[in-house]
This record gives C-alpha cells, sequence and structure tokens, in this order.
C-alpha cells in the first residue's frame, strides 16, 4: 500500500465524498467524524509522501499504469507535497471548526455541505499534486464548482455574490484551457513534464506567447490578482464561516501555485515571453498591494476588510514570482504557507465573533477581549503577523521578500513591501484598538451563561492556527532549509 | 411536477416511448466500446425517460425517484466508479489499472471489463443527476 | 473610464489573438505535433492494449480514466450544488444556529 | 490572403466566439446574457480542441476492420478530452441556471442594476 500514497491523497477524500450523502441519510451522528477522518488520512498520506520525497526526491504515480506522455500521472516533489499537507491540515482544522455551525440542519443540508467540503478539498489537493495539465482542469472545475454551491449557501447577497463568482471564474477557466490547448496545438502533449522538454526549441514561437498569456489571465483571475479581482470581496463577505475560512485560506493560493508551477517548472527555459510576463505581473502586484491595502483601510465590516486584504496579500505571493531569484520564490512560497494559516484563523475568529455576537463591523469588536480572551489572543497573533512584527510567521516572508528584491536590485518593490506593511498595520491596529483598548459599550458583558467563551470544537482551531503562526515564525528557518529550499525551482535535488 | 400534463394522447405515446427510450439506453451502454457511446450518453436517456415519465404522468409516474433520493444515488454511481479503481489498487495495481483483474482472459478483455463497469457507474450518476436537477427545478411547495 | 479600459484592453487582446494564429500549426495537416506526438499510440495500439476498437472511449475510459473519474464528479457536484441551493436552503440562511439574534 | 484563409480561417472564427465571452460579461447587463456569453466561451474553447484533432483524409476514431495505420484515422485524445470539458461545461450551466432562479425568486429580476438596486435597499 505505501506505493499507492500520492493517489490516497486525492482519492480518500473524493470517495468519502461521494458517499457522504449516503451516511447523512443513513446516520447524521457519524458524519463529521467520517468526515474528518477521510481528510486525516489524506493529511498523514500527504505528510508522508512528503517525508519520503525528502528524502529519496521527486516521486511519480502512473494512474492505470500507463507511462506518462500517454496516461496521467501524480508527481509529488517538495513543492506539492508540502502545498498537499498545508492544504489537507486546513481542511482539517476547518471541518472540526465547522460542526457547531451545522448542528440545526437538516440530514441533506449538512450531508451536502459535507460531501461539498470534502470534494473541494479534494479537488485543490488534485490540483496540486497533478502532472498532467488537463487533468488539473478537470480538479479545477471541481473544486471551482462546490466553492460556488458553498458560497451561495450563506445567503441572499451570497447567491449574486456566488453568479458572479461562476461567470467570472468560469471565463477565468476556459482561458486556461484554450491556454493548455495553444500548447497542445504545438507540442502534441499534456504532461507538464512532457511540456517542459518539448518547449525548449519552441520559446520564440508566437503561440507559445499567447499560452502564457492566457495562462497567465486565467490564473490572475482565479487567485484574484489585482484588476482582476472583481469576484473576491462579495464571496469572502457573505460565504458562510467554516466555507469562507477554507477557500480565503487555501483557493488563491493554489492557483497562485499553479501559476508558479507553470512559469518556473513548464516554461522553465527563461527565454521568450515569460519574463515579460513576470514583470507585468509584478507591477500588477505591486499596484494590487497598495490599492488592496487602502480599500481594507475603508472597509466596517471584518469580514469586507479580510477579504481586501487577502487581495493585498495575493499580490505579496505574486511578487515574490515577479522577482523570480532564489529568496524571492523562497518569500513566496512561505508567504502561501503564512497567509494560509493566518487567513485562515482571522476568519475562523470573525466566525466565533459572529456566533458569540451576531455581528460583523468593527465597531462591535469593542472591548471583546474580555468576553472571549483565547479568541482574541488568536486574533491578536494574527493580525501581527499580518502587519509583520518579528516572531510571527508574516515578518519572515516579507523578509525573504525584500532580501529577493535587494538582490534583484527592485527598489519599488521594497517601498512597496514597506509601505503595505504601514497600512497593514492602520487597518488591523484599528481592529485591535476596538478589542483591547475601548470600553464595551452600553450593552455590560452579561456573564454570558454558557462558561466556555465558545464551543470547544471551535475554539480548538483558532487557537490550535494562532499557536501555528508563532510556531511557524520560530521555525521558519528549519522550514526553509528542510523543506522549501528543495522546493524551489533550481534547488531541487 | 406534481401536475400531469399530458392529455390521453400524450400519455399513451409516452407510454410506449419511454421502455424504447430505456432499451436504446442500455445499447448505447454496452455497446459504447464499438461504436459512438458510452456511459454519458446511456445515461442521459435513461435520465430523459425518467424525467418524461413525471411529465407526462405527474404524481403517478412508475419511475419516481425524489430528489434528495436521487442525489444518494449519484454519489453510489460515481462511488462504483472509484470502487473499481480502489479494487485495482487492492490488487497490488494502481488506481484503475485493469490489468491486474485475476481473471483468465487476454490484457484487452480485462481492461474491456473494466471499461464496462465504469461506464455502469457514469451512466448511474448522469441519470440520478438529471433526476435530481429535473427534480429540484420543479418542485415548488416548499418555496 | 473602467468600462474603457477594459475595452482596451480586451481589443488589444483580441488583436494579439489574431496576430499569434500564425504560430498554430495549419487546418487539418496530419503533420502537426498533436497528430504525432502522443496519439498514434491511442490509434495503434488501444484495441490490443484496452479491447476497444473505438479509439475515443479507449482514451476517456482506460489511458485518462482518472480524467474521467474526475468529469462524473463534477456531474455530481453539480447534482449536489444544484439540491443544496434550490431544495435544503435555510429559510433563514443569514442567522446562524445557536448564536444569538441580531 | 486566399492561402491564409484557408489556413487559418476557423480559428479567427474561433477567437471571434471566445472573445465574445469576456465582452459579453462585460457590456451585458442582463444575467442570463451573461450566462450565455459565458456558454459561448466554453464551446469555442470546445472546437478549437476539436479544429486541432482534424486530419485531411482521417475517418472518425473507430477502428475499421483492415484498416490500419495512423494518418486514416483522426487524433482521439482532443475527443476524449473535449467530451469532460462538454460535460463541466454542463455542469457550470447548471449550477448558474440553479443561481439565477434563486436570484429571480429573492430579488424579482435578473437585470443587474436593477438588482443592485433591490440589494442596496
Amino acid at each position: 500500500m505505501r506505493e499507492q500514497l500520492p493517489a490516497l491523497i486525492v482519492i480518500v477524500p473524493l470517495l468519502t465524498a461521494l458517499v457522504t450523502p449516503l451516511i447523512a441519510y443513513l446516520s447524521a451522528k457519524l458524519l463529521r467524524a467520517v468526515v474528518t477522518g477521510a481528510i486525516l488520512v489524506s493529511n498523514l498520506s500527504a505528510m508522508g509522501a512528503l517525508l519520503r520525497v525528502l528524502a529519496e526526491g521527486p516521486w511519480h504515480y502512473r494512474f492505470g499504469g500507463w507511462a506518462p506522455p500517454w496516461g496521467i500521472e501524480y508527481v509529488i516533489d517538495p513543492l506539492s507535497g508540502g502545498m498537499a499537507v498545508l492544504i489537507s491540515f486546513i481542511s482539517l482544522v476547518v471541518a472540526v471548526y465547522s460542526g457547531p455551525f451545522l448542528k440545526e440542519d437538516t440530514w441533506l443540508r449538512k450531508g451536502i455541505f459535507y460531501a461539498l467540503y470534502l470534494l473541494l478539498t479534494a479537488g485543490l489537493l488534485g490540483m496540486v499534486v497533478t502532472g498532467d495539465a488537463f487533468n488539473l482542469y478537470v480538479f479545477l472545475e471541481i473544486s471551482s464548482l462546490a466553492a460556488y454551491a458553498l458560497i451561495a449557501s450563506g445567503g441572499e447577497k451570497a447567491t449574486v455574490a456566488a453568479f458572479r463568482y461562476l461567470l467570472i471564474g468560469t471565463v477565468g477557466a476556459s482561458f486556461y484551457l484554450l491556454g493548455v490547448g495553444y500548447l497542445y496545438s504545438v507540442t502534441g502533449s499534456l504532461n507538464m513534464a512532457d511540456l517542459a522538454l518539448r518547449l525548449q526549441p519552441l520559446t520564440e514561437s508566437p503561440a507559445v506567447m499567447t499560452a502564457v498569456l492566457m495562462l497567465l489571465v486565467g490564473m490572475a483571475i482565479k487567485m484574484a490578482l489585482f484588476p482582476l479581482h472583481g469576484w473576491l470581496p462579495d464571496s469572502y463577505t457573505y460565504a458562510p464561516p467554516p466555507a469562507a475560512a477554507f477557500i480565503s485560506g487555501v483557493m488563491t493560493k493554489v492557483s497562485a501555485y499553479v501559476l508558479l508551477r507553470f512559469f518556473f517548472f513548464v516554461f522553465s527555459a527563461v527565454s521568450g515571453p515569460v519574463p515579460a510576463a513576470l514583470t507585468v505581473l509584478g507591477w500588477a502586484a505591486a499596484v494590487g498591494i497598495i490599492i488592496g491595502s487602502v480599500m481594507a483601510i475603508a472597509q466596517s465590516d471584518f469580514r469586507r476588510m479580510l477579504a481586501y486584504s487577502s487581495v493585498a496579500q495575493i499580490g505579496y505571493i505574486v511578487l515574490g514570482l515577479a522577482i523570480g531569484n532564489m529568496y524571492g520564490l523562497i518569500g513566496a512560497v512561505l508567504h502561501i504557507l503564512n497567509h494560509a494559516v493566518m487567513k485562515s484563523c482571522l476568519f475562523l475568529v470573525a466566525g466565533g465573533v459572529k456566533w458569540k455576537t451576531g455581528e460583523h463591523t468593527i465597531e462591535k469588536y469593542a472591548a471583546l477581549c474580555r468576553q472571549m480572551p483565547l479568541t482574541m489572543g488568536a486574533f491578536l497573533i494574527a493580525a501581527l503577523s499580518m502587519v509583520g512584527l518579528p516572531p510571527t510567521a508574516g515578518f519572515f516572508s516579507k523578509w525573504y521578500l525584500a532580501l529577493g528584491a535587494i538582490e534583484a536590485g527592485m527598489w519599488p518593490y521594497i517601498a512597496v513591501i514597506v509601505l503595505s506593511s504601514l497600512l497593514n498595520a492602520v487597518y488591523f491596529f484599528r481592529v485591535i484598538e476596538h478589542v483591547y483598548m475601548k470600553k464595551a459599550g452600553p450593552k455590560p458583558a452579561e456573564a454570558s451563561g454558557s462558561g466556555m467563551e465558545l464551543p470547544a470544537a471551535m475554539l480548538l482551531p483558532i487557537v490550535l492556527l494562532g499557536v501555528g503562526i508563532l510556531v511557524i515564525g520560530i521555525l521558519n528557518e528549519s522550514i526553509v532549509t528542510q523543506i522549501l529550499q528543495y522546493a524551489i525551482p533550481g534547488g531541487g535535488r | 411536477m406534481n401536475r400531469r400534463f399530458g392529455t390521453i394522447v400524450l400519455g399513451t405515446a409516452f407510454r410506449f416511448l419511454v421502455p424504447f427510450i430505456m432499451v436504446y439506453g442500455m445499447y448505447v451502454l454496452m455497446h459504447g466500446e464499438y461504436s459512438p457511446g458510452g456511459g454519458f450518453q446511456a445515461g442521459a436517456l435513461f435520465g430523459i425517460a425518467v424525467v418524461l415519465d413525471r411529465l407526462v404522468q405527474g404524481e403517478e409516474a412508475m419511475l419516481s425517484i425524489s430528489g434528495t433520493k436521487a442525489v444518494i444515488l449519484a454519489g453510489i454511481g460515481t462511488f462504483i466508479y472509484g470502487f473499481i479503481g480502489v479494487l485495482t489498487v487492492l490488487l497490488n495495481g494502481n488506481f484503475l489499472e485493469y490489468g491486474v483483474f485475476p481473471l483468465d482472459m487476454i490484457e484487452g478483455e480485462r481492461h474491456a471489463l473494466g471499461i464496462l463497469g465504469i461506464e455502469i457507474g457514469v451512466t448511474i450518476c448522469v441519470m440520478a443527476t438529471i433526476i435530481a436537477i429535473f427534480d429540484a427545478l420543479t418542485r415548488r411547495e416548499e418555496w | 473610464m473602467t468600462r474603457f479600459i477594459s475595452f482596451f484592453g480586451l481589443g488589444l487582446m483580441t488583436l494579439m489573438l489574431f496576430i499569434t494564429t500564425s504560430g498554430l500549426p495549419v487546418l487539418f495537416d496530419p503533420e502537426s505535433p498533436a497528430a504525432l506526438h502522443v496519439s498514434p499510440r491511442y490509434i495503434e495500439k488501444s484495441h490490443e492494449e484496452t479491447g476497444s476498437p473505438n479509439f475515443v472511449t479507449a482514451v476517456l475510459a482506460d489511458y485518462r480514466g482518472y480524467d474521467t473519474l474526475g468529469e462524473t464528479t463534477v456531474i455530481f457536484t453539480a447534482g449536489l450544488a444544484t439540491v443544496l441551493l434550490l431544495r435544503a436552503a435555510r429559510k433563514d440562511s443569514d442567522r446562524i444556529p445557536g448564536g444569538k439574534e441580531e | 490572403m486566399k492561402e491564409l484563409l484557408s489556413q487559418y480561417f476557423i480559428y479567427w472564427l474561433i477567437l471571434v466566439l471566445f472573445m465574445i465571452g469576456p465582452f459579453g460579461m462585460i457590456y451585458k447587463k442582463n444575467l442570463v446574457k451573461k450566462l450565455m456569453a459565458m456558454n459561448i466561451m466554453q464551446v469555442a474553447v470546445i472546437i478549437f480542441f476539436l479544429v486541432l484533432g482534424q486530419k485531411a483524409g482521417g475517418t472518425i476514431p473507430i477502428e475499421i476492420h483492415g484498416l490500419t495505420g495512423v494518418e486514416h484515422y483522426i487524433n482521439p485524445l482532443p475527443h476524449a478530452l473535449m467530451l469532460t470539458a462538454i460535460v463541466v461545461s454542463l455542469s457550470t450551466t447548471g449550477v448558474a441556471l440553479a443561481l439565477l432562479l434563486l436570484i429571480q425568486r429573492r430579488f424579482g429580476t435578473l437585470e443587474e442594476d436593477e438588482m443592485l438596486r433591490r440589494m442596496n435597499q
């Protein structure tokens, strides 16, 4: 069975999702255990695969036993293995968290919610570990469809947000597919490694240039890069809290990963249109960082503020790709990890506050530090990490980005990083001030009856992610030297 | 769609038509290897047969499956597909490697058997999904 | 203003797409890369290897069978999504169970 | 010019169809029209792949007894891929229609401006 680990990463959540409605129909109590168990198995397989890959080098798994250019293969290397561990971990945490939110629902709604959640997880995992360009599209659509439905289940406004996301997301996916079509037309292959090989003599071909453009636009739409971010704020704001936490945490990052995979592994020959595309990306990211941060300052709804902050943060990742040297790429990948943990943690906090007080506006966060000390502690850590203060994880990814920018001599990018840190500080300290400094409003904290500030199933994930941010921050050096160093192109073994 | 809208002519005509559609679906499923066709097309035909029956007969439809049950059925259909993959894994092959079935056949026939198995899964899934979507779109009393 | 910029951007993109068609293989060319690289094996060997004289079925269900599992899952997802939205929606879906009333 | 036309004109047609998608998405205010623009875009991609699979002098990719040789059959891979893409497109459209139905029930309109106005009331 050990040889089957790469397949298990995706297959276990996928197949569990298929029988989830049946399980919900038979026994709603069993449901959560089964779902959590499936994601746990997936997470353990991903960890096992990653450990083996770190020891022995990339691992290829052939579906149906067919050799790569003809069949589909999964490729686990340190980068995709690390991403798989990250995705399944966040998914596991949020699955635990989602329990109380669904308590009062019918078996049908519960079953479908969990099935879609598992499909979203499986889709994102499949996108990360696959070595086949078309297989990536199929899993992209699985994850996207599940995400549309999950977002739409959040209420009236969420329906409109989900519809808009569906239209724009499908346009993005079509761009991606047409890009793959262009690549197929000039190479005749769909396997990524084979594509990389066969594209080498073709870097000047106009068709390849168009393919680069198509993939760029498609993935930029999917990851909400600045001029194409229109769908993101509404979707994140109105999605139900568990879905929002998971989608905001990993979904856009997976698209960024796909961009990284294509630009630095498939189009690895650095002549031709790729550097030009990266320059354009870099400027779009820089403008996006500033505009996203400024828009975040203007918001009064906590979730909408986080959504605009996501637009800014995805800019950091793309900025790292645009810098393109070793430090830049390490910064980008490290920021994928950090931002996934931080943003999930913040959205979990937002959901917890909504649970407790029923409110989302920042004003209502006043003096919550008494009522919810642990939750607000996690929030404080996550917020400081978003700003980028040293012991937390967020500092180190920005540090690597800045190092990369200095090495490449790209001074405007450094100015953008520093300026955006200040802007981040402005909007997060506003919330921190409300939480810790403000006196409680007219309504005194009526020593709420249930002794716990939140149900344990919700509190545990929040605290876990909050601690996780600190741990990543403290262990950042070993993460970089043990995993990321081999994950980035040119550093592999 | 709980109310029948068929007149007696429509009702009689469709009562004849539905079995033929189902037989045709069966043919498309079984013959998918040799001619255009396969699980998706067969599933669509089966789904159409059930939907037609529901449209014409309304409440009295013989092939009535409710939308919620249909979703479960769709999951099971896809699970059959996945389960064949799991079976090949348990037989020490890779996922969906049909060649490992311990049957006394030549390589090609084992693959053909595997293909037929997954096509059945696909058929059930597509049929059930069409019914589920039809049911969700037409049922209004809960609103 | 935004409309003008987006029109300009899309127009530029369309123009570029038209210019770069010259990089694509000529229509119906039997010598195109797509016809020469991966697909010949499907045509030559699939009957022997998969027992199916229909090459499309062989590719769909065997060589790239995993894609088809994904495809079936997509249909299943669509069915789930439709039923969730139309049959299983909460009447007051903005409220959270257990949370305080707004 | 004539040669160019015979060699590439279908690509141009496909690109026109494809660009209807983004243009329609921006300039049409009716949600159903936007959905149609999206569908046209997906169909354009499907046609693009099928055109790639076509060969002059090739027949359908089902083995005919006695006829062997790669050049006699068109490329089956794009057909298999596009079966998947068609199904994906169908699923997306299905979910989009369900969402439209919900929007119509809740806001009573499918015009974007009107909908946004009612949403912000």
